[in-house]
């Protein structure tokens, strides 16, 4: 393998693309469909792979780039490291998820849809690998297109509006990046081979004056924070979480907020690194309010894909916050969660769909009783929204405790605030479990039927990975020690 | 005796299979198997228990570890139990009174579908895991896991049956009220972090010198408000009562003898931080003896079987406090124990009733069932007894021992106490007489009904009146046995620290003895009114007044939460929904899209199509290009 | 002559021909005012070639004497090729909308 | 050393003709890059001055023009009867191209620029029965010749400031202390005149009427290839002349490119044809490029060649597709993914294309821009409102996106019968190209290093 | 004040003059024919500066073809004074306004600027005589020249072009 040149990153980043792009050419949509899932397995088999051969440097691409912008000192340059591993991990599993719980669904064009899917993934897993600035804003992009494209076609009534939405504000925040990214591009320090160059490796060491590091700081983190998404630049999720189709939303929810966190940790905290010990008070305080105010909302959401996007937000916020305490342990508890929460909002997500499909119906005042038809799928929606809520001997549980506790020694208060949204985390989601699984059956749940074996299956693969890290977290902690001692190296 | 530490984690295993097999078998197992592996995986617990408990005896009090849990960075969180003779008794308490209260529940849950019975039994399992784990964890992360766990079977069973919405309601409520005491004891856990650097009990205990005065209030005051939570102690005791939604045994469980009185388990576990913060003492006091009056009150006027006992629980668990307020942190335990038993008894007791009544709770309408129920009727006599705390029965020592320590330290907290003691003795002898005495003043076809309960009721009912009755002899006061605090003596290795650094009260046994006659004749009097009074009650329609009314109705406590958090809560989050996310957030983005169309609108005005104009626009522009240049 | 008397000129005369264009409806007249504007440019030229001519006497610069003379001559060429497309499109107008009023230009606009 | 213009010739007539014509001009300017050596030699005594910068742009605007008469070439005969005519006026305006691409004194870039338009103000007006198209040609003969007298003013001006009383650009030695008030006039004057070539604001209004009301086919034309060799020339002159004097000049530019950007972008959100739209963001393209004049480094100037092919063959290719429909609107797209799913492809790579998304030339184009425009240090708001606008772009380009795909539409909307299956392929080739050069966009770039 | 100077001051106020009389005129005649005198006036200016042969370019070309030419469309047309309707007055007055800032400000901006004290030696100089410029415009300005054959080429296909009416149009007429 090691003669063949062959590296995970590369084969993470074309595998799908190629795929996809194949998946274009394909007519018939039972084909199409088999493909994406098959190649989604593939893909998921080369993440396997990559994980087994973890202490490999050669293979995990960081030890070489190939040169692609000659006058511009662009690169492509992709390597695995543990959190790169961890997130590409959790879009190769993602991906099979989704196609299999999806898989009754039909679509119009069915081989261009799972030929975008792919092709998200494609860009998804190049934004997690990528190590070079520009290389990363292209995969930045174009994990958005596919998306945009996805939603707009097959999502619901008001998809277009909401999609373009979502659009336009992320392609706003990104352009900012850019500039962002150029500016930093031009004071990275000369080298024997280009007069500036986009690599990770310079881009930490550029020399940037603390005020250069301010404004930059926001440049970024306004995408960032677009993507994440942080109060209060958070208005275009729930819209587009309601309209875009449930394997799309599932694909936005589970992995593309994540971009934002990977990019903060990735980008934003090692290269300004005087601006973000400036600014993290009130990136926190913002995350906060945001996880309050989000819990709130989320209280008087009577659409079940809404209060989930809320809750994703709320969720979201205490990541962000506990990224900038730039504590060992708040990082690892980012690391953590932004799997777990990957998982588990996918989860919320196959249900939400399952219930959707059967009834046709999303909101809460108008179902009931689903727990007596569907007893199987109330149960592992119990166990994932309990997870959600972070319940002990759930994954989430042990993300949420090194970041609660990381923002604790950081500041008592705001930690208590945040604890606050805890408490209202219980309150909607028993609430919405109440409604819609618990008391009487109303005439359009009389009819459900409990879920499919192939559901019952991913469903329980996802609950079983709930569990095991909920115990066990061990090797996924292990696995970003390093990443987050490098995110953290220039703040020590 | 080394090997049966080595057995130490099968204790919560077995019930933890029991959970895993009843849950995923639930289809397919029918109810005597379930019913059968239920008990006999407690019964499993039990035995190691035992064991357990006869090696700690022996002064073998380890820490084991098993996995790391969480290690990152300065955080190193292991997988440990700790056995010592807390946790030991304990477990003897979780796995004896939950072994009995499995075997009940098999006759009692009997009428449910296989798959329900199965259901109900799973969560027990996992309930009495959680709440192994709670006690047997050697650090609070470990302890937070039981705890949280034991807040969600309770949810769980609560909502048992869960086409009922009030049922829904009622766990709800339980679990947040449950979390909001939870983040107390999370926010405790993370200062302990941040200060000592560890969360085990030895590691904190130990390094209990790094922490300053401020430090050790703040978590043991956290630590309190997760207690209230738990424990249902003001201000978050409300979820407790409407628990009784859940099937009986689960409220003689979880909501009596075990989960309830985790709070005191963790406060006497956190002996030493607490006898460190007399401020916090002070405040765990002042709750602890004003809930037990609130909710005494209360429970003069509840009609409804279940709830008269659920406020005599929190009653109880306030009397708990109190001890654990004035530092008799080993009465508290013994409290706890002794009401394990007696309070056990009177929930199984009471469902043993509401089966033979087919489901009515309303004393209203009961009476007379002396006749009919005989073995109810006398375990349930000697459960009022040892409640009401009539020597030689089990209460009476472990209440008598608080009281004392109360008097100890304020004579006029001690005042407050005995006149808790007395309406507890009121309400329950009220009780007793409305539900055993008098003629039945059920429907017919109730009163056709009635039995005495089946063998699987009988039979822990008995065992458990026999714990009540003795149980309390394992702690005889030094005024009226020397040496006979056994109970004392076998905790003593873990209240050493706190003890040593406590001022002693001694006092005379001839005020301890005139302290017992009081508390006692006072209770009996009441007892015996209460007996008067109630044994020819006759139901009337007459609407309650004045402060009858105002009990009738829990002080209306439920009502203020209404209005002063809920509502704003719920107002707030209408407000945010409606207004501040659509109007002012959404509104603000979608004003920057409305902007640019409007400018779009008006710059497009510009573009007049007049030569002209354009012209004339042009030489503007010029001449505000050469005033730039020339002036700028 | 100072060469600020002629500069004065050829500003006002070209801001003449600016007023002009802005006043006016008249498509022709409109056109007769840029002529205008582009004669005061073309007297402005000539007026500097001579300066630089004066200058130049002491200076070896042969080539530059005649380059502004020699401009306005292909000033001269460009403003005769563009009357007469111009006067060809303003006559086409002319045909199509029979007249020659520019406000009577407003179809395109917005 | 003189380098001839082989290319100034003009060709009349037959379009096979022309297009060989183009072909060989092309591989003589290839030729010539990459050997260095002209293949025939013109003295033309340093009036125009080529070098690889402005050869290369040659080369992509010939390119272009190229793609435009395979894509268009059926489409003159819809203006009108006198089809040889406009291919040789399109010739000229060719000719003129090299010439202000080229230029090395004010006389020819005056010249070459009377040459681009006087053609232009012709091919406007070209469609005789068309009102729109008369007032378009009127209101452009009066506008263009209005900025011709200011530019001449300027010339004038520049000619009297400058101590060695030289029309040569580069010869004018302005040195770079505080420049001298006939020059900043001259300047000014300069400036204006050239924005109006450029469609600049406040000097842009007769973009949108004259675009708007001049045959589809020639728009396309002016649009893409006219305006590009305009920015040349523009560039040319400041960065020659002006370029040491950079720092007094730059906040005009400043100004005048966030008015364009502004006023570009905003009044185009608003368009229902999209002809008219594509005539304000060809406007708000224009406030892009003027950030390389805004910055006149070697980046700005790499940039520009990029943002030339980049914004040529994405409006030459949307203009071609434009003739074909039925109806200009927006909603004339609906549903055109439907009826004609290759063509619907292709449009939308070049809306993806103009807004600037990774992967398509346009993003390294604009990339190029910022990225000068940043080098440049100064005026740094500019560059964070370009990158507003191009978000702004993304509105009202992605409009017709999705009336493409998320619409329907019942009825075809497209001339089918003139959609052949060359046409379809040429289309392809040129979003392939698009592509091709957002990955690799070195293989324009390279040609300013030989 | 020499003989020159009163020939400059009188040359320059007949131009003046005159131009300004082209645009206030209400008659497009009487404008083509004041701009006739204009370009008189820039003639004389022209040989005041010893720039013969554009003065004679001027009257022959300028004044005699371009203007006769526009002379004969304003005939053609058969426009009348009446047959323009005043503009706007505020937009008359914001052109006269804008036109005279204009000026101001060039000037303005021309104020303290020192070269423009340099003399304009009238009356002398042969760079403008026919002789020399003809030598000049065929060795250094040959490709200019021949550029502007290509000017009047597209000039003359354009005017063509548009002049012709079309068949096409009396039959869709």
């Amino acid at each position: 393998m090691q003669n063949l040149g062959i590296r995970f990153p590369d084969l993470l980043i074309w595998f799908p693309l190629i795929a996809g792009l194949a998946c274009f050419i394909m007519r018939d949509e039972k084909k199409s469909r088999a493909w994406a899932l098959f190649s989604s397995f593939i893909t998921l088999g080369i993440s396997v792979a990559s994980w087994l051969n973890a202490g490999n440097p050669e293979l995990n691409g960081l030890t070489f780039s190939y040169e692609w912008l000659k006058y511009s000192g662009v690169n492509f340059a992709v390597s695995l490291d543990g959190m790169g591993r961890l997130l590409t991990g959790l879009t190769a599993i993602a991906f099979p998820v989704i196609f299999i719980s999806t898989y009754r669904n039909s679509y119009k064009n069915a081989s261009v849809f799972f030929g975008l899917m792919l092709l998200a993934q494609s860009g998804l897993m190049g934004v997690f690998c990528a190590t070079d600035a520009l290389l990363f804003y292209f995969f930045w992009e174009l994990a958005l297109i596919p998306v945009y494209f996805l939603c707009s076609r097959w999502g619901g009534e008001k998809r277009i509006q909401a999609t373009f939405k979502f659009f336009i504000y992320t392609f706003t925040g990104s352009l900012l990046m850019l500039v962002g990214i150029i500016y930093v591009y031009l004071h990275t320090v000369p080298t024997a081979f280009s007069e500036h160059s986009f690599s990770m490796r310079a881009f930490h060491a550029a020399l940037l004056s603390p005020t250069e590091q301010n404004w930059l700081f926001w440049l970024f983190f306004i995408a960032f924070a677009i993507k994440m998404p942080v109060f209060p630049f958070h208005t275009w999720q729930p819209d587009t979480y309601e309209q875009a189709p449930a394997a799309t939303t599932m694909v936005l929810s589970g992995i593309m907020v994540k971009m934002g966190l990977f990019a903060v940790i990735r980008w934003l905290l090692p290269v300004f690194p005087l601006a973000v010990v400036h600014f993290d008070k009130a990136v926190i305080i913002l995350s906060v309010i945001g996880m309050i105010y989000a819990s709130l909302l989320a209280m008087k959401q009577d659409d079940l894909k809404r209060l989930v996007a809320y809750s994703s937000i709320a969720h979201i916020g205490l990541m962000s916050a506990a990224i900038f305490t730039l504590k060992e342990v708040g990082m690892q508890g980012v690391m953590f969660q932004m799997f777990s929460h990957g998982i588990n909002i996918i989860g919320m997500w196959i249900i939400i769909e399952l219930l959707e499909r059967q009834t046709g119906i999303r909101k809460i005042s108008e179902l009931g009783g689903v727990a007596h038809k569907a007893p199987v799928l109330t149960i592992m929606l119990v166990v994932i929204a309990l997870a959600n809520i972070a319940l002990p001997l759930t994954n989430a549980f042990v993300g949420e405790f090194m970041m609660f506790s990381s923002l604790f020694s950081y500041n008592v208060w705001i930690a208590t605030i945040a604890g606050i949204s805890i408490i209202l985390a219980a309150v909607y989601t028993l609430n919405m479990v109440q409604k819609v699984f618990y008391g009487e059956t109303v005439p359009v749940t009389a009819l459900i039927r409990d879920i499919a074996w192939h559901e019952k299956f991913i469903l329980a693969v996802l609950v079983l990975i709930i569990f095991v890290l909920g115990v066990f977290p061990k090797p996924v902690i292990d696995l970003t020690l390093e990443s987050v001692k490098a995110a953290l190296t220039r703040f020590s | 005796m080394n090997n049966v530490l080595q057995l130490v984690w099968l204790i919560p295993v077995l019930p933890l299979l029991g959970f895993l097999i009843n849950g995923l078998g639930r289809k397919h197992l029918s109810k005597g198997l379930s019913g059968l592996i239920g008990s006999g995986t407690v019964l499993g617990s039990l035995v190691i228990s035992i064991l357990v408990f006869l090696s700690v005896k022996n002064g073998n009090t380890p820490v084991i570890h098993y996995f790391d849990f969480i290690n990152a960075g300065s955080l190193k969180i292991g997988f440990d139990f700790q056995v010592d003779q807390l946790s030991s008794l304990f477990l003897l308490i979780i796995t004896g009174v939950g072994f009995l209260i499995h075997v009940y529940s098999t006759s009692y849950m009997h009428e449910e579908e296989p798959k329900d019975f199965a259901k109900y039994f799973a969560y027990l399992n996992l309930f009495v895991f959680s709440m192994l784990l709670l006690v047997m964890g050697a650090n609070y992360v470990i302890m937070f896991i039981g705890w949280e766990g034991v807040g969600l079977c309770s949810y769980l069973l609560i909502g048992f049956w869960f086409r009922n919405n009030n049922y829904n309601n009622a766990a709800k409520k339980a679990f947040v009220m449950n979390r909001i005491g939870d983040l107390g004891f999370l926010l405790a856990v993370f200062w302990l972090i941040n200060k000592t650097g560890t969360t085990d009990f030895q590691g904190v205990f130990a390094g209990i010198s790094k922490l300053t005065t401020t430090d050790i209030t703040g978590i043991t005051l956290l630590l309190f408000v997760g207690a209230t939570g738990k424990s249902a102690q003001i201000p978050l005791y409300t979820w407790l009562p409407d628990a009784m939604a859940g099937p009986t045994p689960v409220s003689a469980l979880i909501h009596a003898a075990t989960m309830v009185t985790a709070g005191i388990y963790m406060i006497a576990r956190s002996n030493i931080l607490y006898s460190m913060a007399p401020v916090t003492q002070a405040v765990v006091a002042i709750v602890g003896l004003s809930t037990a009056i609130l909710a005494a009150t209360i429970a003069l006027r509840q009609n409804d079987i279940k709830k008269v006992l659920a406020y005599s629980t929190v009653s109880q668990l306030g009397y708990m406090f109190l001890g654990l307020g004035v530092g008799a942190y080993t009465g508290a335990v013994f409290h706890v124990m002794t009401h394990a038993f007696f309070k056990a008894l009177l929930f199984l007791g009471a469902g043993s009733v509401i089966h033979a009544m087919s489901g009515e709770q309303d004393m209203r309408n009961m009476g007379g069932l002396k006749k009919y129920m005989g073995i109810t009727h006398l375990t349930f006599l000697l459960g009022c007894l040892a409640i009401a705390g009539m020597p030689p029965f089990a209460g009476f020592f472990s209440k008598d021992e608080i009281l004392a320590a109360v008097y100890a330290k304020n004579p006029v907290l001690w005042g407050i106490g005995v006149a808790g003691a007395m309406m507890t003795a009121f309400y329950m002898f009220r009780l007793y007489a409305m539900t055993f005495l008098g003629k039945f003043r059920g429907t017919h076809e109730q009163e056709h009904h009635l039995h005495e309960s089946p063998m699987a009721i009988t039979i822990p009912l008995m065992v458990l009146t026999l714990l009540s009755v003795v149980g309390g002899w394992v702690g005889i006061p030094e005024a009226l046995m020397k040496g006979g605090h056994h109970f004392a003596e076998f905790l003593a290795p873990v209240f050493a620290q706190s003890d040593a650094i406590t001022v002693k009260h001694t006092m005379t046994h001839s005020t301890e003895y005139m302290l017992m006659i009081v508390s006692v004749s006072l209770a009996l009097v009441t007892l015996v009114y209460a007996w008067m009074k109630f044994s020819k009650y006759e139901k009337t329609d007459k609407e309650e007044t004045g402060i009858g009314k105002v009990l009738e109705n829990k002080w209306y406590v439920d009502e203020l939460y209404q209005t002063m958090i809920t509502r704003p809560i719920q107002f707030m989050s209408k407000y945010f929904n409606e207004v501040l996310e659509r109007k002012g957030i959404d509104g603000f983005v979608n004003g920057v899209g409305k902007a640019v169309n409007y400018g779009s609108r008006q710059v497009r005005l510009l573009q007049s199509g007049q030569v002209g104009a354009y012209v004339l626009l042009m030489v503007l522009g010029i001449l505000v290009l050469f005033i730039i240049q020339l002036f700028l | 002559m100072e060469i600020k008397y002629y500069i004065g000129l050829a500003v006002a005369l070209f801001c003449i021909g600016v007023a002009g264009v802005l006043t006016r409806r008249n498509a022709i007249i409109i056109f007769m005012c840029i002529e205008l504007m582009l004669n005061a440019v073309n007297v402005l030229l000539v007026a500097f070639s001579k300066m630089h001519a004066l200058s130049a006497l002491g200076k070896a610069m042969p080539s530059v004497v005649s380059d502004g003379q020699l401009f306005v001559f292909f000033i001269m060429v460009v403003a005769a090729a563009e009357v007469s497309v111009g006067l060809a499109i303003i006559v086409m107008m002319y045909r199509n909308v029979h007249a020659v009023d520019v406000n009577f230009l407003n179809r395109l606009k917005n | 050393m003189m380098l001839g213009g082989a290319f100034i010739k003009d060709r009349r007539t037959p379009v096979y003709l022309g297009i060989g014509g183009l072909l060989a001009i092309l591989a003589a300017c290839a030729v010539e890059l990459k050997t260095g050596r002209p293949l025939l030699v013109i003295d033309v005594k340093d009036m125009l001055h080529a070098n690889s910068f402005n050869l290369t742009f040659i080369m992509v605007a010939l390119g272009c023009t190229l793609l435009y008469f395979l894509l268009n070439g059926r489409d003159f005969e819809k203006v009108g009867p006198h089809v040889s005519e406009y291919f040789a006026l399109i010739f000229f305006i060719l000719c003129g191209v090299s010439i202000v691409a080229t230029f090395n004194t004010l006389l020819m870039l005056f010249l070459g620029i009377e040459i681009i338009s006087i053609p232009l103000y012709i091919l406007t007006g070209s469609d005789k029965r068309n009102l729109k198209s008369n007032e378009a040609a009127l209101k452009y003969f009066l506008m263009g010749s209005f900025s011709t007298g200011i530019m001449l003013l300027g010339i004038a001006f520049m000619y009297g400031g400058n101590v060695m009383g030289t029309f040569f650009i580069n010869n004018m030695n302005l040195g770079s202390g505080p420049m001298p008030a006939l020059i900043g006039v001259g300047l000014v004057l300069l400036m204006v005149s050239m924005s109006f070539k450029v469609s600049a604001a406040p000097f842009h209004f007769w973009t949108p009427d004259v675009y708007d009301g001049a045959p589809t086919v020639f728009t396309s034309f002016m649009a893409s290839i006219v305006k590009v060799a305009s920015f040349f020339a523009f560039v040319r002159l400041f960065e020659s002349a002006f370029g040491t004097l950079q720092s007094q000049w730059q906040t005009l530019v400043a100004v005048i490119t966030a008015a364009t950007l502004i006023i570009g972008n905003l009044t185009a959100v608003f368009q229902q044809s999209v002809k008219r739209m594509l005539a304000y963001s060809s406007i708000a393209q224009a406030g892009f490029m003027l950030l390389a004049l805004f910055a006149l480094n070697d980046t700005a100037k790499e940039g520009l060649v990029l943002y030339a092919a980049a914004y040529s063959l994405a409006t030459i290719g949307l203009f071609a597709v434009l003739v074909k429909m039925k109806d200009y609107t927006v909603d004339g797209f609906n549903g055109l993914s439907k009826q004609q799913p290759l063509l619907a492809l292709t449009v939308t790579i070049f809306l993806l294309s103009l807004t600037g998304i990774p992967l398509t030339a346009g993003f390294q184009a604009k990339f190029y821009m910022l990225w000068a425009a940043i080098q440049n240090g100064h005026h740094f708001w500019l560059v964070i409102l370009a990158v507003l606008c191009a978000a702004i772009s993304a509105y009202y380009y992605f409009r017709i996106i999705q009336a493409m795909y998320f619409r329907e539409n019942s009825e075809t909307v497209m001339n089918e019968w003139d959609i052949t299956p060359s046409f379809k392929y040429l289309l392809l080739i040129t979003a392939v190209l698009i592509i091709v050069l957002g990955i690799f966009p070195n293989l324009v770039i390279d040609w300013l290093h030989y | 004040m020499s003989i020159t100077e009163i020939l400059f001051w009188f040359l320059t106020a007949m131009a003046l003059g005159s131009a300004i009389m082209v645009i206030t005129s209400r008659s497009p005649v009487h404008s083509v024919l004041w701009l006739i005198v204009t370009f008189f006036a820039i003639s004389g200016h022209y040989i005041m500066m010893n720039a013969q042969f554009l003065a004679i370019v001027n009257i022959i070309v300028y004044a005699g073809a371009i203007m006769v030419l526009f002379l004969f469309v304003v005939m053609l047309m058969n426009l009348n004074a009446e047959s323009e309707p005043q503009k706007n007055r505020m937009l008359q007055f914001a052109g006269l306004l804008a036109g005279g800032c204009l000026f101001l400000v060039i000037l303005a901006s021309l104020m303290k600027a020192t070269e423009t004290s340099s003399m304009v030696q009238l009356g002398s100089g042969n760079e403008g005589l026919i002789k020399n410029l003809g030598k000049a415009l065929f060795n250094d300005y040959v490709i200019p020249f021949e550029i502007s054959s290509v000017l009047f080429l597209s000039a003359m296909i354009g005017a063509v072009l548009i002049g012709k009416k079309e068949k096409a149009e009396h039959d869709g007429n």
